[in-house]
């Protein structure tokens, strides 16, 4: 599989600026500059990278609360981002809505639930509005619904699954299978280890992606996509592994715990996808990407510095809709 | 199809155009002009597309508007709603059925953690334009888990709005005004309520929220009726009537937003309220009505305190057996009671007609 | 496989008293006798019969709704029965329950639901306290869960077959297929038709009995209890094709409505359980059961039609245990 | 763990062997007390047993009573309610822990479609001694998902019992009481409260239900303040005290049932009602306090009405940003504010201290 540089080079940055904007988060949180619970995706990042990477703009991304990732990923407004997260009238929702719930609507991206499970079927109910859209359009957008290995515990998910199929709707399902539910292993969750194994007894196509391969999976995800596009029905469901290098929630890495193998952390960064880009790339073209992030997010900072705390009427807006 | 005999639609005719049909054919009307007008309107829920259609309030949309907007479901509230929210979210006006409104118990995390908030948490970037038609059960042993009426649980939460219809004119407008409605909209049904008739305009037109109705002016008490009770209210004025008592009957009709000043203003009239919900007491309508009243006259009436009561169901659970289940539900006769001793001070019930005539109560039969 | 004639006439006896407990009802509901929704199990009753037949009386059965036939299988009071169908005083819930809710402890019959699906879960809590029990008495009880087909699209169902698994817990899942939610067939409400391949893949054994066949469920569940008896752990899955033949609510017949194929009512009363029992027992034998049969039921009629109704305070009794 | 400098724990010690430990310490104490008394009590939900335990309230006793009577789960909160329900059937006493209130909204089903109802349903021949911990989150951003206080949707439900302890010894005396209870208990807890001390015996004790308790005794007014908002309210009775003004504030600390008395006797005393709520207002549990007052003295009192109000939080989904979600509680100047409207009929607030000391709002930080 050859992988043009110029992929590489998209890839790379792509994952770079989730990376070292959640790094960011980790540097400043002890200033209580982001006054939110901030669920990190630091050594997930090829998973949302690998999937919004071969969407359209227009396509749509659904996600849970650790949504930092996609929303880069998928090209949500970095400043709005971080304005959000420290809690600024300029905030992509204004400050209401912090780092769980991160939207953008005008970039597809669907917002973020704190509540695991809750937006798969929001997703479906997207993909069916975009189904019904096609008719009329021809032209066909997907929804991409991510979400963790644990929401696929809730019964919502196989009511999901079980509806998605029935109505072949366009919707790729994309599990982020880190192996935890907070600090619980699958073992102790799950009575078969085998996700596929039961989404498929829907009918469903599902695909593996191991290592959390970023080539791999933007290459499944460019195929999938493609299919639903040109009338071969969706849904599909793609299982990634991967791996949490922070704790659950907050800027802190616990491999002290018990509930964690410190190998395990060795081995995942060994297989490290934006490493693995770096090698791949000349040095000045790597060392452009890294100061062209840099800059992105110094600017988001000093964005979200200068924007001001919202109004307090603002507490009262939108409750209701006009 | 039952009406009492000695009964009257409660509007008459304004003109000559409207007619007299059943809550449940309003309810379908009323989808069908929208459908009709709205092609991002659909239809969907567990069996609105067979040949019952819902008792009949959704016949005849499947032919009408074929299976991509009327269909069925599998058994999963939760998914369900999610998916109606998500519709919602991106354009498209869903109206999701449940024959039964103790089945939104499944549904109420995507209601109340998802729809209620989405437009608020993402600061008004979508819209979720949903309507849940939900029907309350009543009568035939349908028991504690089939004739819930939860609206109190809806009320407490800000972003959703809430409409109870009481009769066929307003089921009709309240449900274009719902299904127009950008927010969430919880549409309350009544199933006693689905065969009484009443005057409809052919035409499609809309009845507001927030904007209580007032039946039977009267002057000597308010009473506020939710849902079918506004029918047991309207029999109990007429019990009062003949002993020369009149009452103000108010149908809140939306329920959130509530409609408080038509209730205060009929107070400053009448001097007294008693509150009839057709649901239990306890953190409920009637509550909420009475602590409002209180904020908005907290000195009372010339200097005194206004009388006020409430009545409602039991606080039990819905029992199955006739004899027992008469008992859970107010009735015409202890709310003519009930407004006779807040008017007299009394408690003699002498004067009340001793049997009543047959009603939908009475009527309404199984299977179900 | 050779059939004993007292296994015979036992299940003969005990799907004939469903199925006549059930033809009496149909008779008198238009008398109003018994002013409560009824769902009857007039064809199913092999299904119950099948099941509860091999427990022993300190088991337990957990029903939803559809619940006459399996009540009076575990051997439920049929008097209490008839007088809670009635309203009455001396039913077995004193009137509060009606036919959704038949309950009879005593026997092992932990009450149903109408609320579909919500047993499913209560019934693995069971069977996990018969869990626990066992490791204090040495004694090993099972619970036995029935429910639709339509119940397992609720999510709650697939959360509960997890569970259950994890915990390894003691107790059959019975999944009386009759095709029909309501009106809705199978294609409009399931991806796939394979329910024990979709249970199957959480690991739990599953088997699968056509044309509700009495025998082979009765040795099934007679198996799989031993099993689990001797601590060759639960769950067990098994799903039975059954036909409702009369409507879903309601004593009549529904087969002119389009949702139904007259020739699958016919088929499927070639396929009568009852009348199969019937031609294994010699004339006299079955005329004996017959008889006792009726009297059980004329006997019950009469203990409901004296019992008075629940007095008025009885409103207020039992919300609260003490 | 943090103790405002300047505040003293609501109790004083009885007798010596009263220790000051914190909240979540006599949640903990209490539930491994029980669970040694009481081989049928056993603890289970989401990260019970991990490292965190529960912010500390579980911790020790997976190792205390291994993992058959302390276990995690899948997250399938509709089915392990379910779970929960049938174990106490069967004769169990199962806690079934929710690190956050809002996340019941998916186990609602089976909480007021089965637990509530099955003692009643049938007819008392079985139990359904269960325990529900739940807590409600608040500050650091939680937002409109992670800060939601839904006791009202629980008190309007019959058959459900209902305890928010605003202190440590409450916090012990209430756990033990609802274990040992036979019916489904709502157990309320405040993450706020949690590093809050308060002086608690060692021995095992029991707090009953139905029983209001009654800090500061006062003269002025009474406040009646609910979970956290207990603390607030206490907060705002000395702001009072500074204009020599006193409240009786009272902590109903059980919600279902309700003592009413203890509310109606200190009005009576005081003259005027102030209800301070951590949840919403419409169909609340202020409106139901309101509506059982104008019930219970129907004429007011001294033949006028009794001045009354209430105040929760904002009708509003919480928002994350502190400056909103600051104005969205209500805060011991807001109260006090109140009270002093209510008291002196004027609305000036010169008197109100600048700016408070710093307290358990402001101490608590993320992560979570
Ligand atoms: C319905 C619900 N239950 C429980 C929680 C508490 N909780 C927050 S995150 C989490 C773990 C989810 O794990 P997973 O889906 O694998 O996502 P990950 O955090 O690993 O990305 C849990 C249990 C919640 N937020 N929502
Ligand atoms: C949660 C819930 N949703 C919907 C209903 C309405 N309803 C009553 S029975 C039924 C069909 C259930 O089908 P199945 O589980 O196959 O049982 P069957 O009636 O065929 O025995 C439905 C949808 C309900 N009672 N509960
Ligand atoms: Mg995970
Ligand atoms: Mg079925």
């Amino acid at each position: 599989m050859t992988q043009d540089q110029a992929l590489i080079a998209r890839l790379y940055q792509s994952m770079l600026l989730i990376r070292e904007l959640e790094q960011h988060i980790v540097d400043v949180y002890h200033t209580d500059a982001v006054k939110s619970p901030v669920h990190l995706s630091i050594g997930q990042e090829s998973v949302a990278v690998g999937v919004c990477d071969p969407l359209n703009s227009d396509d749509i991304v659904s996600n849970t609360y650790r949504c930092h990732a996609t929303y880069l990923a998928k090209g949500g407004d970095i400043n709005g981002m971080m304005a959000e997260l420290y809690g600024k009238k300029h905030g992509c929702a204004g400050g209401k809505a912090g780092s769980m719930h991160l939207v953008d609507i005008k970039h597809g991206i669907l917002g973020a639930s704190a509540v695991v499970g809750t937006t798969i079927p929001i997703a479906a109910g997207y993909a069916f509005a975009l189904q019904q859209e096609a008719k009329k359009t021809g032209k066909q957008r997907i929804v991409a619904s991510l979400f963790g290995d644990g929401a696929t515990e809730e019964g919502v998910f196989t009511e999901t699954i079980n509806f998605a199929m029935l109505k072949k709707l366009p919707i790729i399902f994309i599990c982020e299978n880190n192996q935890l539910a907070i600090h619980s292993p699958l073992r102790s969750r799950w009575a078969s280890e085998h996700i596929c194994e039961r989404v498929a007894s829907f009918g469903i196509r599902t695909h593996q992606v191991k290592n959390a391969d970023i080539f791999e999976l933007h290459q499944l995800i460019s195929k999938e996509a493609e299919n639903i596009r040109n009338g071969i029905s969706g849904p599909v469901f793609i299982e990634c592994e991967t791996y949490r290098w922070l704790e659950h929630v907050g800027p802190g890495d616990d491999h002290h715990e018990e509930y964690r193998d410190p190998n395990e952390l060795a081995l995942w960064k060994n297989k490290d996808q934006i490493a693995r880009l770096a090698n791949m790339l000349a040095p000045h073209e790597k060392e452009k990407i890294n100061q062209k992030v840099a800059a992105l997010i110094k600017n988001a900072v000093a964005f979200a510095e200068q924007s001001p705390y919202p109004d307090e009427e603002e507490l009262f807006t939108h409750v209701y809709a006009n | 199809m039952f009406m009492p005999t000695e009964e009257k639609p409660v509007f008459t005719p304004c003109d000559n155009k409207q007619r007299l049909i059943r809550y449940v054919d309003a309810l379908r009307e009323a989808t069908s002009q929208e459908m009709a007008n709205d092609e991002r309107v659909f239809l969907f829920g567990l069996d609105v597309d067979d040949h019952k259609g819902i008792q009949g309030s959704t016949l005849g949309l499947l032919e009408q508007f074929g299976p991509e907007r009327v269909f069925g479901t599998p058994l999963s509230e939760d998914a369900m709603t999610g998916f109606a929210v998500g519709a919602a979210m991106a354009g498209l006006r869903p109206i999701h059925v449940h024959i039964r409104m103790d089945f939104m118990l499944l549904a109420i995390n995507q209601l109340i953690n998802m729809a209620a908030k989405s437009h608020y948490m993402y600061n008004g970037q979508v819209n979720v334009p949903l309507v849940i038609r939900t029907m309350i059960g009543r009568s035939w042993g349908q028991g504690a888990q089939h004739s819930q009426a939860l609206h109190a649980l809806f009320m407490h939460i800000p972003g959703l709005k809430i409409f109870a219809p009481s009769n066929a004119h307003d089921a009709k407008g309240c449900l274009i005004t719902a299904i127009r409605d950008n927010n969430p909209v919880i549409f309350i049904e009544h199933r006693l309520l689905y065969s009484t008739e009443g005057y409809v305009s052919p035409e499609v037109y809309t009845v507001p929220f927030g904007k209580a109705r007032t039946f039977v002016p009267g002057h000597d008490i308010t009473i506020v009726a939710i849902s079918h009770m506004v029918m047991e209210a309207l029999r109990a004025s007429k019990h009062l009537e003949k002993i020369g008592l009149s009452a103000d009957i108010i149908d809140p009709i939306s329920l959130r937003p509530l409609d408080m000043e038509t209730i205060v203003n009929s107070v400053k009239k009448t001097g007294r309220l008693l509150i009839v919900d057709n649901g239990w007491l306890t953190c409920g309508a009637s509550s909420e009505i009475m602590a409002r009243m209180i904020e908005l006259l907290p000195e009372g009436l010339n200097g005194k305190a206004i009388p006020m009561a409430r009545m409602g169901f039991a606080d039990t659970p819905c029992p199955t057996t006739k004899n027992l289940e008469n008992l859970f539900y107010p009735s015409s006769h202890t709310i003519a009671e009930k407004a006779y001793t807040l008017i007299s001070g009394k408690t003699n019930t002498d004067w009340l007609p001793a049997a009543t005539s047959k009603t939908e109560i009475d009527a309404f039969k199984g299977p179900f």
